[in-house]
């Protein structure tokens, strides 16, 4: 089958967010995103997940440029300054592109 | 000394060691879950013995405490520290209200003198965990318009820890002692078990802040040790007051002196994210949790007793 | 109201409030596997006791019971509910089968008010799990080669819940009460507060099938719980059948009526791969899990004292 | 070193399959693959790992692509109609290619 | 905003090496890093976190191109050939290319 | 037969079996850290209880033979064995050392038993554990300086085992047996339960092992049961050298015998990374211990009765 070119956008972020955050991105359309739990280290020092206020989550949300445009710059806009956050984004292959 | 304070000694000499020790975050969560519970349960089978009407006096006295002790925290941040507002709004919230860490500590060293208090001191705890995350918004945004309140009474009113106090208060007042005899092996006979797992991991996590403590300075350590002490004495007028035991006077004096490390942080990183979430951290675990885990507690009794021996009656 | 219960509640009503509180998966896991072990303990120990001859008409009626119970649960599912044929199986599957934590709070409930029941019930409750798997399997494929048989009884058999329910049994049975006394402050002591733990979680689980649950609408309200009562008349008669005293006519009803949400779900995952998972769990965990523990239970125990006083020997 | 260009194959599914995963993907060629557990959401609802039934895996796999192809086709094939399933692939370097 | 391209360094090793590959990384010049606890099946057969001795983790690490081969050249040095090791490369867009 | 020791064979046959049966990672670690405090705690109230010169002569004694057994086990891989240099030295190292589940099983089997053993054998634990260590380095890398010793003392010494084990010897001793009361029925009533699920998930481990033992051969089967035979009599001769009991007799032997499957690897792999850990685990996890605690033990009990009726005095 042919392979379509969908964007991978992940936000590494601080576990507080995640229920905002969840909300956050399914009004600016994402179809779906997976969380999984992660520690690390950026400009706000470690964090190293012992417990809940120094702990990361690192979601992935497969959708279209424009959708993760939408969520890049309203994340920028609200949560980068104030929070530990990350976002990078990759060019993917999907199989079944209307899903995203 | 009692071994669960020499758990915590543990834990803090093998995290400045760097040891590679630590509890998973499951178990952490476990233990405080226990913790929480067992407290809750414990008071909620008193109150099950007294008229709670008696009670609305003190609680209502818990309560303007909990407004007061941030607002006197926030100018001493604001002016002597020179922290932001939004900094000085978040540190006073932590100081206003309450640790469960301390609290349970507290209890142990009470019992284990086999000194009296009052047992409905728990209900207290969660009234008082409460105004100051309320004051600590308002001093950082004002009453503003934006503030979502709905969201900040989501956070606070629901938050784990506010839910299993609550939650283990109405099960032990519903239940009462006998109800709850065959789970007490597991919340009662367990707890300081627990409570030293709990302290270990605690040990740990002050150690972690020492790094911090060191960038933000002396004041901060000046503060961890000077409010709660201010607060105790606060919380001892008000035992005399209230009329309260040696033991209740030092349990409200401890309630006073103890910085929150969870309920806040949490309910401040939603509501007032631009608040720097290292400077309480460090103060409230790093210098005041170890401060009055290992002197404060001694140092609140033995003022209970001068004081209830000078004006209490 | 026994405090258990009021742990159920507090979990549901905590969940329905969106409140963050939930159980680390790890602890959860950890609760179930002390859960299973103590039950299965428990039924070994009293096997020790009497000769195992005399229980093998109790456990034929009980397999006859397993492959029964789906059997009359299909139809109904298939023409009343018009659900597909999958979908039918599976749901079938899981109302033929058990749920432990509801026999756990059945044997709490039981014990609270010293009421005797047969001991050896936990063997009985593993015999009661596994047909209404295959039953359900062969309604959703027929007798189909193309199941894999292997890999089912892989999945029945070696799975968690009856490994740990068996291996707990029969490590009861070898060893015997004086054997296991040293492991009864873990398994036993502690029993009645890990489930009160258990139905915080399981509280927190059956609010979140609340959605699903009004998406599919009344049939499945009304079947979550016309088929429980149903499943518990027929095992009140088969308890009669059997001469079991009033207690075990309590339990055999329980078992009966309660619905798998562990070992069949997983089970029909795997071998009946199109039903949708969803539907099952929110009849089993949405209706009939807290239908059984808040009403259930005591109806039944209701039915088994009349029906002992008309027709019990 | 010169870095040679590998498929990752990404897969989110139900905690369930992971053991028959490991199998089929084996089975197809993989010569390793890497697993963290996650939660999330997609077609099929939320997933979030309170419990086995519910919780999700995160698979991945580094190898060439025909063998990508290949397992993308066999889960498409007997898995995805049937089970929470997303699929993507990603263009990565690798320093070691016979690895994989 | 402007997307920016960087690379994402992905590591996956035995988690007993998490301390020591920290302070490799940072002393390389990685600004920050995201660790997640996983498991898998490679050349030094399967690892699935039972326990320590037993179990992955997967590092990544945002940065320049540079900084990337920097690392992973060390790494394939100090440890890939004794260690259970997997590294590969991955292209990104990030929005605030001053923070890798 | 004690069930611990069955619920060891429950693993190892739901291991062998494929169940899908696993303790969370979580959950393996809590039991560990109950474990290890618990033995650390109960050696540190008994060695409140003498006067600490007196055990300076075991002590020195227990520390040779850590020097000595890795030494003893090393040509024997080398040459017998054909292994390569970096995997003789680490498999001689897990040898030298000593295993803290073993050990638990065999104060289970002599309390069980009522067998009296000297009580500050935990202290004899933690001393053997290090020097096979050193020398197992030493072995593979000669007197290199380029091994960084900073780290690998960091390593050994505040590894998570030691700390734990050490850390529980010294609040053991500091509270006394008044102290520790309180949290005895975490750490000391709950013991064999915690030892019973910590079994379960080492049975499971071990049959883990069996696929790198079949590739290995012969020669590890026979090592990991010959070398703790032989390590056993030579314990067993210095309990007679030092007076020991004969329940002190079997503890030394046993601890002799047991071989490390935590702290040395861990160890090995930072400091010998060159050595294959699936080699050394298979021997220690997947021969080593089953033996050990399914034969071993009562074995080196009756070497121990004999040898004391013979030598002892
Ligand atoms: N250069 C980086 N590479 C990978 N992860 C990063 C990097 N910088 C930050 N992170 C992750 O993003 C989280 C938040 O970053 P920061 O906002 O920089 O504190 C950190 O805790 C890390 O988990
Ligand atoms: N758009 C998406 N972005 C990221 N992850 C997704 C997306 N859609 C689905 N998933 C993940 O894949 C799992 C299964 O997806 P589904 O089959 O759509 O239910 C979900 O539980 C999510 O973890
Ligand atoms: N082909 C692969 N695809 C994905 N992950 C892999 C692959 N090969 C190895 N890994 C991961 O890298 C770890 C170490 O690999 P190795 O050094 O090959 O044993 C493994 O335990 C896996 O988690
Ligand atoms: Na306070
Ligand atoms: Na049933
Ligand atoms: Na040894």
């Amino acid at each position: 089958m042919v392979i379509h070119s969908r964007k991978l956008l992940t936000i590494i972020t601080e576990a507080a967010l995640e229920g905002t955050l969840i909300r956050d991105v399914e009004r600016l359309g994402a179809q779906g995103y997976t969380i999984t739990d992660a520690r690390g280290k950026g400009r706000q020092g470690v964090r190293n997940a012992g417990w809940e206020a120094s702990s990361n989550i690192r979601m992935e949300i497969l959708c279209d440029a424009d959708t993760a445009t939408a969520i890049a710059d309203h994340l920028r806009q609200h949560y980068y300054e104030d929070y530990a956050m990350t976002l990078f984004l990759v060019e993917v292959g999907v199989w079944r592109p209307e899903k995203f | 000394m009692d071994p669960i304070i020499l758990f915590f000694v543990l834990g803090l000499g093998s995290g400045l060691l760097r040891s590679e020790l630590r509890l998973p975050s499951a178990v952490y969560d476990f233990l405080s879950i226990l913790l929480l519970l067992a407290i809750g349960l414990k008071g909620g089978i008193e109150l099950a013995k007294q008229p709670f009407a008696d009670l609305l006096p003190q609680m209502s006295a818990v309560l303007a405490l909990g407004f007061l002790l941030p607002l006197v925290a926030y100018p001493v941040l604001r002016r002597v520290g020179r922290f932001k507002r939004a900094d000085s709004a978040s540190i006073a919230a932590h100081y206003g209200s309450v640790s469960v860490g301390t609290y349970a500590v507290a209890v142990a060293y009470l019992v284990n003198r086999q000194i009296y208090f009052e047992e409905h001191m728990p209900l207290l705890l969660v009234l008082l965990e409460i105004p100051a995350i309320l004051v600590g918004i308002v001093l950082a945004r004002g009453l503003s318009r934006q503030t979502k309140w709905g969201v900040v009474a989501h956070e606070v009113f629901l938050g784990k820890g506010i839910v299993l106090l609550m939650g283990g208060l109405l099960i032990g007042w519903i239940a009462g002692p006998a109800g709850t005899e065959a789970i007490s092996p597991l919340f009662f006979d367990l707890f300081k078990g627990v409570l030293a797992l709990f302290l270990l991991e605690m040990g740990i996590l002050t150690a972690g802040q020492i790094g911090s403590l060191r960038r933000y300075g002396l004041f901060l350590l000046g503060f961890g040790m000077g409010m709660p002490v201010f607060s105790a004495v606060v919380g001892t007028a008000l035992a005399l007051l209230l009329g309260l035991s040696v033991g209740g006077t030092t349990m409200l004096a401890i309630l006073a002196a103890s910085a929150s490390y969870i309920a806040v942080p949490a309910a401040m990183r939603i509501s007032v994210p631009e608040a720097n979430p290292t400077l309480s951290l460090a103060a409230a675990l790093g210098v005041t949790f170890p401060f009055n885990v290992l002197l404060g507690i001694p140092l609140y009794h033995a003022m209970a007793v001068q004081a209830q021996a000078f004006w209490g009656g």
